[in-house]
């Protein structure tokens, strides 16, 4: 159901009239700026049918009046004058839905961040600038193509362990089917980086409860995808069978696997944190003196924050199980974060010793001699008995990235689309991912990375998921059919198609206009962004400021 | 003076309103173009600010690595330098063309690019093309 | 296809000298998919030659078009009515096409905007290698897929020179020996025997050695009537 | 002036050969030529003159190979592909043989990359054993290639080069093959340092009994120093210098005479090795060390034979 736009290489078409809603911001732009020589700039402009000036723009009784004056008919696209899209968009974009115009012909002028700093001459001439601006932008808009996609209320998980039972169970809560593609022969369910196991039998129990909404294929791979958020096909292979898998969106929920000493120097006896943890879930007695050797013999090896947080947390449990056992933890450099801070603390608390060391403790007599990195001097620390990390392998991390061309991150982890902001997602748009094979897990283990990415999953299938807008749109009068688009596009949204010409999926397209810059034939352009869009603002900006 | 810059609306931009809002704002004949991501800023567009008079011209996109659309900073930054290569060759010197990055919690780094570019332009003069024109 | 890539806009400029009146043209075939000439390119050389002249004041009158294909009579006619009053062209098409567009317009002065370098492939984005030399005479059955003219730096037809060591050639590391390619690729297809033939001096004269090569496709070729009557008077 | 070539005469009596190399000058005055040739005199059955080696200009190979006729010495002219296409080769060839000249080596020449005039345009219209072909053919058919009689064919001896050393290493073998199955009569090889490659080379020569039907000279290179060492071991492409050779010439005292004594051990060697029939000394820029060599290695006097009557 794609409304009609016209070609974002046709001429930009004229506007049939242009609304200018100036908001005063609780008196914080009036105060510098003359909003009464604004209004009359505004209504002299070509094409402006209506300029009004509130208080508050954003407040109800504004917005009402404001739906009325779209509503009269003569008025396609406006221009809020006041603060930042980021702030605003949203608002007015439903606002103009809702009144039948497209919201990508809404125009923001932030005066409010960008004017009302200055001295009040300089203000005022700096916000008539930005109103001519916005004005000439605002009528070089036109209609963006848009659609809303069909929603297919399945999620493909891929994984092999706890953190794609955790997703599942999320999803089928949330009232959707799941299919796990299990490249494994069972789904573990024992969760090697956490204390706290999951309940037994939660597998089974889910299975039953969820009926045909529940479907794990074991022993299968993902081979490629095709689709978009609300429909992609995944094919998956088991053996040399090959079909194709339908869902709405997608979780990469790998978990590490399998355990091997890191440390080849050390002798036997040598146990592994996960032997450790074994112990201590059999409340076996221990030794007196114990000390944990969190690093790699690799100096050069990424520093991983779970190294620190097995540690912090497996000697919190050595003490509480056995407090007057002396408890060491050794490493480079400790990295705790999230609840792994606390549990930082509470372990020096409970008297666990920490020492950072650059070089691996050399093993003598019973004994473990650390190069204390502050004091610089060696100390000779009784161990009865020694724990290194757990040398965990990504189970098929590699095929899957290839399967979903998903960067790697440095240590060999799936990269997210930003640690910080998107920590659960990929940079591919109804991708997620989540699982202790993704980039680190800060600590509060695979679980809760998990919740979270069924929780995006579950969110983006239960609204409306609309595509276009200010999309790349391909003229295959010019297009060359090079590739170059195809290379360069994150999101494989533009392919050869069956004309032999570039086209733009646009439930794939994010609308950044690399492919447009970068097209040798110029023919490709970006909705909102078009060559001569562009370039006209640089005149009219340039032409203004020189007056 | 006229500096033109153009900026990715997802961290240079956000970055430049938080820097402006606060009580030092950037000097008003800093005039900006708000893009989807500096990956969609080609060579022409900034030729053509020079063209129209622009004493200099920034492009500030995401740090690298941080791009939402993954690397069009990059993109970005090979064509600046690229454009950099045509400037000297029309006879305008490179400098008054530069590539930033930032994020958009890093308002604070704006005033510096701001006075960075000012103070080429104070050292190269004005755009000889008004001159020429007029 | 082939492979070109952009002369210095200082050679551009400097050879335009006193024409004022230019039209750059570039081409959406190979030197566009090489990303040498397309029109995004001709679209920046005008603007950097026009900013030049603001810059000078020398006054130019630049515009550009793009042809679908330069090397072609029918398509370089779209651009007469562009010529007109122009004194230069400057030509991001190949030498093929810079050629052709001289032969309709042959008053004004052309300027190369390309060397046109090879017949090749891209290996990646950005990245083109030369693949064929047009020797005339292909024989690429005996070598594997694997042209040793255009691929081997002295156009060897019986192996290797001594000068092949771990699959590079001699004259650069970053050039894979030609021939040590076509003996893995016939070892690879069991046919090693064919390394092991005596090839006698090539027939050159197929080859730019015989001088231009004019190549005629007998049932194509129009009678006087078909060419009266048909498109090609137009 | 001789029928046939004398160092044809020295193999073929089953003797131990000993050819040398001389560098033609970069000039036009022939004096150290002419000095290098009286030096030697009987110290080699005959001497390669070089053509343009490394592509880098010298005086011509065939002007070089009149200047050892002068000088009664026995010249091999070099003939690289590189320079002249089939017609200078065919026409040199036979204004060689017509001025006495009767050993000609065919080799493809080193890339004009390597030389002083790197913007040249090569020929390369045949390949070295492509040229063995057409000597060969104009020699016993008495026809150029294009299938005209010459009113009298060409008295040469026809040498080719080989490198054992190159890659791929399976093909060396076959190649040399080819080059004797084009018309080859002897082969002169790269210089050798590393004889286990050399003899696992030769062993394979054997084994498809190339040895019979060519004669095989193995190269030499006395070094001057541990910095020429490196220098041929990184930068001469398809060559092999052992670390062992290397380290030995580090810690030499004397290095030059470390260098010919190596040098001497190596033909020595050589004389050993089976199918090898005898040594191609290239004493680069050192050329007034070849008798030293010869005599050092046991190979003096050199034998004469006396050409018999046809």
């Amino acid at each position: 159901m794609t409304e009609k736009s016209p070609p974002a290489h046709g001429p930009i078409g004229s506007p049939e009239g242009v609304g200018v809603f100036i908001c005063s911001c609780g008196g914080i732009i009036s105060r510098k700026i003359d909003l009464q020589r604004l209004r009359a700039l505004a209504a002299a402009y070509p094409n402006v049918r209506d300029v009004v000036s509130f208080d508050q723009c954003c407040q109800g009784p504004a917005m009402g009046e404001i739906r009325l004056s779209l509503m009269a008919g003569d008025i396609d696209r406006f221009v809020v004058v006041g603060c930042s899209a980021r702030t605003a968009s949203d608002r007015f974009e439903q606002l103009a839905e809702s009144a039948g115009i497209c919201p990508d012909l809404v125009t923001f002028s932030n005066l409010l961040d960008l004017c009302a700093a200055y001295s009040k001459p300089e203000a005022q001439s700096k916000a008539e600038h930005m109103l001519r601006t916005s004005l000439k932008r605002s009528t070089m808009l036109q209609i963006t193509p848009r659609s809303e996609e069909e929603r297919l209320m399945t999620v493909l998980v891929i994984g092999n362990g706890p953190s794609a039972i955790t997703a599942s169970r999320s999803l089928l809560d949330e009232g959707l089917s799941v299919v796990v593609v299990n490249p494994t022969q069972r789904l573990e369910e024992s969760d090697h980086q956490s204390v706290i196991p999951l309940e037994g039998g939660a597998l089974e129990q889910m299975t039953k409860a969820a009926g045909d909404r529940f479907r794990v294929l074991d022993g299968t791979e993902v081979l490629s995808f095709t689709g978009h958020p609300g429909h992609f096909l995944v094919t998956v292979s088991k053996g040399r069978e090959k079909w194709e898998e339908a869902s709405g969106a997608i979780i990469i929920a790998l978990d590490k696997v399998g355990s091997e000493g890191l440390m080849s120097s050390y002798l036997p006896g040598t146990i592994t944190q996960e032997e450790l943890e074994a112990k201590l879930k059999a409340l076996e007695k221990l030794p007196k003196n114990i000390v944990m050797v969190a690093m790699d013999e690799d100096e050069t090896a990424e520093r991983s924050p779970m190294s620190t947080h097995d540690a912090v947390h497996h000697s919190m449990h050595a003490k509480g199980l056995s407090s007057s056992s002396s408890v060491t933890v050794i490493a480079r450099e400790f990295y705790a974060f999230g609840q792994c801070e606390v549990g930082y603390r509470k372990a020096q608390e409970m008297g666990v010793r920490f020492i950072r060391s650059e070089k691996i403790p050399a093993v003598d007599e019973g004994s473990l001699i650390v190069n204390d990195i502050h004091t610089g001097y060696d100390i000779r620390i009784p161990a009865d008995m020694i724990v290194i990390d757990n040398r965990t392998q990504s189970f098929g991390t590699k095929k899957v990235a290839k399967a979903f061309s998903l960067p790697l991150a440095v240590d060999g982890t799936m990269a997210r689309a930003n640690p910080k902001s998107r920590p659960v997602a990929t940079h591919l748009p109804g991708i997620f991912l989540c699982g202790s094979a993704s980039e680190m897990n800060l600590g509060a283990g695979p679980t809760m990375s998990a919740k979270a990415a069924a929780s995006r999953a579950a969110s983006l299938l239960h609204s409306r998921i609309m595509s276009g807008g200010n999309v790349a749109e391909v003229d295959p009068k010019r297009c060359s059919s090079c590739m170059t688009c195809v290379r360069t596009c994150p999101f494989h949204a533009p392919r050869i198609g069956k004309e032999g010409k570039a086209e733009v999926d646009i439930a794939l397209c994010q609308g950044c206009g690399m492919c447009a810059a970068s097209c040798p034939s110029k023919a490709i352009q970006v909705y909102s962004w078009r060559d001569d869009q562009i370039i006209a603002e640089i005149s009219s900006v340039l032409e203004d400021e020189g007056q | 003076m006229r500096i033109i810059g153009f900026v990715c609306r997802d961290s240079a931009l956000p970055a430049v309103e938080h820097a402006a809002s606060k009580e030092d704002p950037y000097p008003s004949f800093i005039t900006l173009v708000e893009m989807p991501c500096t990956g969609r800023v080609d060579v022409v567009h900034i030729l053509r600010a020079f063209r129209e008079g622009a004493d200099a011209v920034f492009v500030a996109g995401c740090l690298e690595g941080n791009c939402k659309y993954q690397y069009g900073n990059i993109e970005a930054r090979k064509r600046v330098t690229l454009t950099k290569s045509l400037l000297q060759a029309a006879g305008l010197e490179p400098e008054r063309l530069e590539m930033f990055n930032l994020a958009s919690n890093q308002g604070w780094r704006f005033p510096e690019i701001v006075q960075e570019m000012v103070s080429r332009v104070e050292r190269l003069g004005p755009n000889p093309i008004g001159k020429v024109k007029t | 296809m082939i492979i070109a890539e952009q002369k210095p806009l200082d050679f551009v400029i400097e050879t335009l000298d006193e024409h004022k009146n230019v039209l750059v043209v570039g081409c959406r075939s190979c030197v566009a998919v090489c990303l040498a000439g397309g029109e995004k390119e001709a679209g920046i050389l005008k603007e950097s030659l026009h900013l030049h002249s603001d810059l000078t004041g020398k006054g130019w009158n630049i515009e550009e078009i793009t042809l679908e294909r330069a090397c072609e009579k029918e398509w370089v006619r779209e651009m007469a009515s562009a010529m007109e009053g122009k004194d230069a062209v400057v030509s991001l098409a190949c030498g093929v096409g810079a050629q052709v567009i001289h032969e309709m317009y042959p008053s004004v002065l052309m300027v190369p905007g390309v060397n046109t370098v090879s017949m090749g492939a891209p290996d990646e984005q950005g990245i083109y290698m030369e693949k064929c030399a047009g020797c005339g005479d292909c024989v690429l059955h005996l070598t594997g897929g694997i042209c040793p003219v255009a691929r081997c730096s002295k156009s060897l037809m019986n192996g290797p020179c001594g000068g092949s060591q771990k699959g590079k050639c001699e004259i650069d590391p970053d050039t894979p020996c030609g021939w040590d390619l076509i003996y893995r690729s016939l070892k690879e297809q069991g046919r090693l025997d064919l390394m092991d033939v005596l090839i006698p001096p090539k027939n050159w004269r197929l080859s730019r050695s015989g001088g231009p090569r004019k190549t005629v496709r007998k049932e194509a070729v129009q009678t006087p009537e078909e060419k009266r009557i048909g498109g090609a008077s137009q | 002036m001789k029928a046939s070539s004398n160092l044809q005469r020295v193999l073929d009596s089953g003797h131990f050969a000993v050819t040398a190399e001389i560098g033609p000058p970069k000039g036009a005055n022939p004096d150290v030529l002419r000095k290098h040739a009286r030096n030697m005199k009987g110290y080699a059955d005959a001497f390669n003159l070089t053509d343009n080696q490394t592509a880098v200009v010298r005086l011509s190979s065939w002007a070089s190979s009149l200047v050892c006729l002068q000088e009664g010495i026995e010249p091999v002219m070099q003939m690289a592909c590189r320079d002249r296409n089939r017609i200078a080769i065919q026409s040199d060839a036979l204004g060689a043989s017509a001025l006495g000249v009767r050993n000609v080596l065919c080799l493809t020449g080193d890339h004009q990359i390597f030389g002083n005039q790197k913007e040249a345009k090569n020929v390369y219209d045949l390949d070295s054993i492509q040229e063995l072909m057409v000597l060969r053919s104009m020699r016993d058919e008495g026809k150029t290639w294009g299938g005209d009689a010459l009113d009298s064919a060409p008295q040469l001896y026809l040498g080719a080069v080989e490198n054992p050393f190159g890659d791929p290493f399976e093909f060396r073998v076959p190649r040399l093959a080819k080059k004797v199955a084009a018309g080859a009569d002897f082969v002169q090889t790269q210089s050798i340092y590393d004889m286990e490659r050399f003899e696992k080379f030769m062993d394979e020569v054997r084994d498809r009994g190339i040895d019979r039907k060519v004669h095989i000279l193995a190269g030499v290179l006395p070094l001057k120093s541990a910095k020429v060492a490196l220098y041929m071991k990184n930068k001469v492409s398809g060559m092999s210098v052992p670390d062992s050779i290397i380290e030995r010439m580090k810690n030499a005292t004397d290095a030059k005479a470390e260098g010919i004594k190596l040098c001497v051990e190596t033909i020595d060697h050589l004389k050993q090795v089976k199918g090898v029939h005898g040594v191609h000394i290239m004493a680069v820029a050192w050329e007034e060390k070849v008798p030293e060599i010869v005599r050092e290695a046991g190979l003096c006097p050199r034998p004469t034979i006396v050409e018999s009557v046809q």
